[in-house]
């Protein structure tokens, strides 16, 4: 069972790996889907992975100030996500769209 | 939290309204009819929209309902340990704090039943 | 889920058996609520299947598995059949959360030359540390089902029913949420067990230092939050999409809401999770205003001494204890899911924005305002 | 072992509903599995003890966020996107590239930092989790108190914000 040991036992680098492994996705989701409702839910799997990382090290270190951080990235969040759909749907309304070709359109 | 009872009892419910649907797919006699499988209209023919419209009012209550929920989510942690904060001394030191957060809060409400967000015509 | 065998497969009959049991109490809901119908508009309502009617329920099981399975054209198959699956799932994993009685023990025995170790149940689905909060966020995803049926049917009026019903749901959920923290404030705790153990015996409590007891009320949360008993009620109807307030599936105006195109059993699936979030209501209003699974003058040790005596220390006193509490609790339940039927069958409904402005416009800031209140009497009865 | 498997599922589930959500062209599936995503995360939350921050985990995005984007995508009704992905084989090639070297760079730090690799178990003590939201209280309305106003009235900016936008000049919906 030496060999199994990744598999059979889980360490706090299991947790972390795989909240890399999400930032990367919402990396790759940011940067490769065009509509820009994925982008921003993309974003939101971004700061998720950020929220697992958190709350693995405060239960590492034994500390509650990571869950309490947590919390407030939540609250950005949905901040963000309250506001920026409220854009998207502002920029839906002229363009009859939701694409990140609209940002061509800001050129000055 | 019990997580494998949890996710025990979601697969469970799954397979259950899954094996029900598979039986009852099986059991009734089915007879194809190409007006049948058309959209409900009411019996009118069916009318094709380019998009439904649907007033801004929902996406706009779904918005401001995000906002509210979190502002209640901050309040619960602090309702759990308000006997904590009373054994400590810190009773009205919490509420009040509180309070500026929910006087915050009651004046978005205002705000938004004043400006007519909330209105539905 | 346990320590052996025997254990954890006592444990997922549990489940098993909360989940079916709300399963099973839909068509007697049903039942009740056509006859109450019939009770109330001065009529019969069905009674000709079996005494009093009672197999009725079992014909039309029968009916709904008999019918033709389809699927309109325009729908998207996966979420048209996802839908209903879906929208059993929050009400029962929500009403496995909720304690239905004391716990009950098995003492250690010899079976099949192996000794097993003395167990303790629960009679609930499982103990959750911060059950409030659980249930929220179980109840929190039954907007999905909705919104799954109404864009997956394809059919404008399922889209108009779907969004409607969502809207309402969260409009309602803030109104709830806050008399809820306003229930956390009260019992100090998120665990529903420890909130029916704080409702045992008399009403006391400590109110400007003085210790007041009055001996002939129960310690029940509804004296604590009359107000916000009131509210969640009402909220609680909003929730579950019933009348008055089931605007989702008004006939004048969207044929039948979000499940216009289910028929057969895929209809019967979406009923069942509906009157499911009906039973959690009740359980959730029992549990937090009316003493949970506790009888009012009687605590459940003082019972389980009572059973002890007569039947001797062992697990038939336990289990009876347990059994009579899981009976009292669904006593109460039916009590309060009978104003379900009551308020349904009396009331009108309201109109769209009627429904609007009243999640937001009054509920919301009387429960702000109770929220408050309780806040400052709390804190200054316990202060000086 | 228990506690490995029910690591392992939910980190599948999480995964898978993060690829979904990145690979799935009409958005509102990639939606649908982004909350699948959430629950994942929301129960290896629940595995690491923070029962209360699972909770809101899922009352805040599956229950809020993520309605409002499935109810938005359904208000623009985009049944097939004619473009889901962005155009060009050598900077797709580019971007997936930098993204692996980012990857690559965060776990080989991990890699040579090796006091993170040690055994979690799970928690799931009813008393812990209670105590744990105490603290958690005790510490956010205290040290954090000054933040948690500050929140406050960034969601009251949010939320005159949202409706100064959603009621802005448009074409296609009248105006609010």
């Amino acid at each position: 069972m030496k060999g199994l040991e990744l598999f059979t036992t889980v360490t706090y680098a299991h947790f972390l790996f795989l909240s890399f492994v999400l930032f990367a996705l919402g990396v790759l989701g940011v940067l490769l889907r065009r509509n820009l409702i994925v982008v921003m839910m993309s974003v939101e799997l971004m700061l998720n992975a950020v929220n697992l990382t958190f709350i693995t090290f405060a239960k590492a270190l034994n500390q509650l100030d990571g869950q309490i951080f947590v919390f407030f990235v939540m609250t950005i969040a949905a901040a963000e996500a309250a506001v920026g759909l409220a854009i998207v749907v502002a920029i839906f309304k002229r363009f009859r769209e939701v694409n990140i070709r609209f940002f061509q359109f800001l050129k000055g | 939290m019990p997580l494998p009872s949890v996710f025990f009892l979601a697969g469970f419910v799954t397979l259950f309204g899954f094996l029900l649907l598979f039986v009852a797919s099986k059991i009734g006699e089915v007879v194809r009819d190409r007006v049948k499988s058309e959209t409900y209209e009411c019996g009118l023919p069916v009318e094709e929209k380019v998009d439904t419209k649907i007033s801004i009012k929902f996406y706009l209550t779904a918005i401001l309902f995000i906002i509210f929920d979190i502002e209640i989510i901050f309040l619960y942690p602090w309702a759990v340990s308000l006997k904590e904060f009373l054994a400590q001394g810190l009773g009205w030191y919490s509420l009040i704090g509180v309070g500026i957060f929910l006087l915050i809060f009651i004046f978005g409400l205002w705000w938004e039943i004043k400006s007519k967000a909330l209105d539905w015509e | 889920m346990g320590a052996d065998f025997l254990e954890v497969s006592l444990n997922a009959l549990k489940l098993i058996f909360f989940f079916l049991m709300m399963v099973q109490m839909v068509p007697l809901l049903v039942w009740l609520e056509r006859r109450g119908a019939g009770f109330i508009q001065d009529r019969l309502g069905p009674n000709r299947v079996g005494p009093f009617g009672l197999t009725q329920l079992l014909a039309d099981a029968v009916k709904f598995l008999m019918k033709e399975e389809f699927i309109p054209q325009k729908a998207v198959k996966f979420l048209f059949y996802g839908a209903p699956i879906f929208a059993l799932i929050p009400a029962s994993l929500a009403l496995c959360a909720i304690p239905f009685g004391p716990k009950f023990e098995i003492p250690a025995f010899s079976f099949w030359g192996r000794h097993w170790g003395p167990y303790e149940f629960i009679l609930q689905g499982y103990e959750v540390g911060v059950g409030i909060v659980f249930i929220l966020a179980a109840a929190s995803l039954a907007v999905y089902s909705i919104l799954m049926a109404g864009w997956g049917s394809g059919n404008k009026y399922s889209l108009l029913g779907a969004i409607r019903a969502s809207s309402q749901i969260i409009s309602y959920e803030l109104a709830l949420g806050l008399t809820i923290v306003a229930v956390v404030l009260i019992y100090g705790t998120f665990s529903l067990n420890e909130m029916v153990t704080l409702q045992r015996g008399p009403l006391s409590f400590e109110f400007f230092g003085k210790m007041v007891t009055i001996d002939f009320l129960p310690n029940w949360g509804i004296f604590y939050q009359p107000i916000g008993a009131f509210l969640f009620l009402a909220a609680s109807f909003a929730e579950s999409n019933r009348l008055p307030f089931d605007l989702p599936e008004g006939e004048a105006e969207l044929v039948a809401g979000f499940h216009t195109e289910y028929g057969g059993f895929k209809m019967n699936l979406f009923f069942i999770g509906e009157y499911g979030h009906m039973i959690v209501a009740s359980a959730l209003l029992i549990t937090f205003y009316f003493g949970g699974y506790e009888l009012p003058f009687l605590t459940s040790q003082e019972l389980l001494a009572i059973y002890q005596e007569a039947f001797g220390v062992g697990l038939t006193s336990s289990l009876l204890n347990a059994l009579t509490h899981f009976a009292v609790f669904m006593f109460k339940i039916f009590i309060v899911l009978w104003i379900f039927i009551h308020v349904r069958w009396t009331l009108p409904r309201f109109r769209y924005d009627q429904l609007m402005e009243l999640g937001w416009k009054t509920m919301l800031p009387w429960a702000l305002g109770n929220l408050l209140l309780t806040a400052l009497i709390y804190v200054a009865s316990k202060t000086y | 072992m228990v506690e490995a498997l029910l690591f392992w599922f939910l980190a599948l589930v999480t995964l898978f509903g993060a690829v979904a959500m990145l690979l799935v062209p009409n958005p509102i599936y990639a939606a649908m599995s982004l909350v699948v995503s959430m629950i994942g995360i929301s129960g290896l939350f629940a595995f690491l003890g923070a029962d209360f921050i699972a909770g809101v985990q899922v009352i805040v995005y599956a229950g809020a966020v993520l309605v409002l984007f499935v109810m938005v995508l359904m208000l623009f009704d985009l049944k097939s996107e004619t473009q889901a992905f962005s155009k060009g084989l050598l900077s797709r090639i580019f971007k997936v590239a930098s993204v692996g070297f980012l990857l690559g760079g965060l776990i080989g730090v991990m890699v040579l930092e090796f006091s993170w690799i040690l055994p979690v178990f799970m928690q799931s003590s009813p008393q812990w989790t209670m105590t744990g939201v105490k603290k958690m209280a005790q510490l956010l309305f205290t040290e954090y108190m000054f933040i948690f106003q500050i929140l406050g009235v960034l969601l009251l900016v949010v939320a005159v914000g949202a409706v100064a936008l959603a009621r802005s000049r448009g074409g296609t919906h009248e105006r609010a």
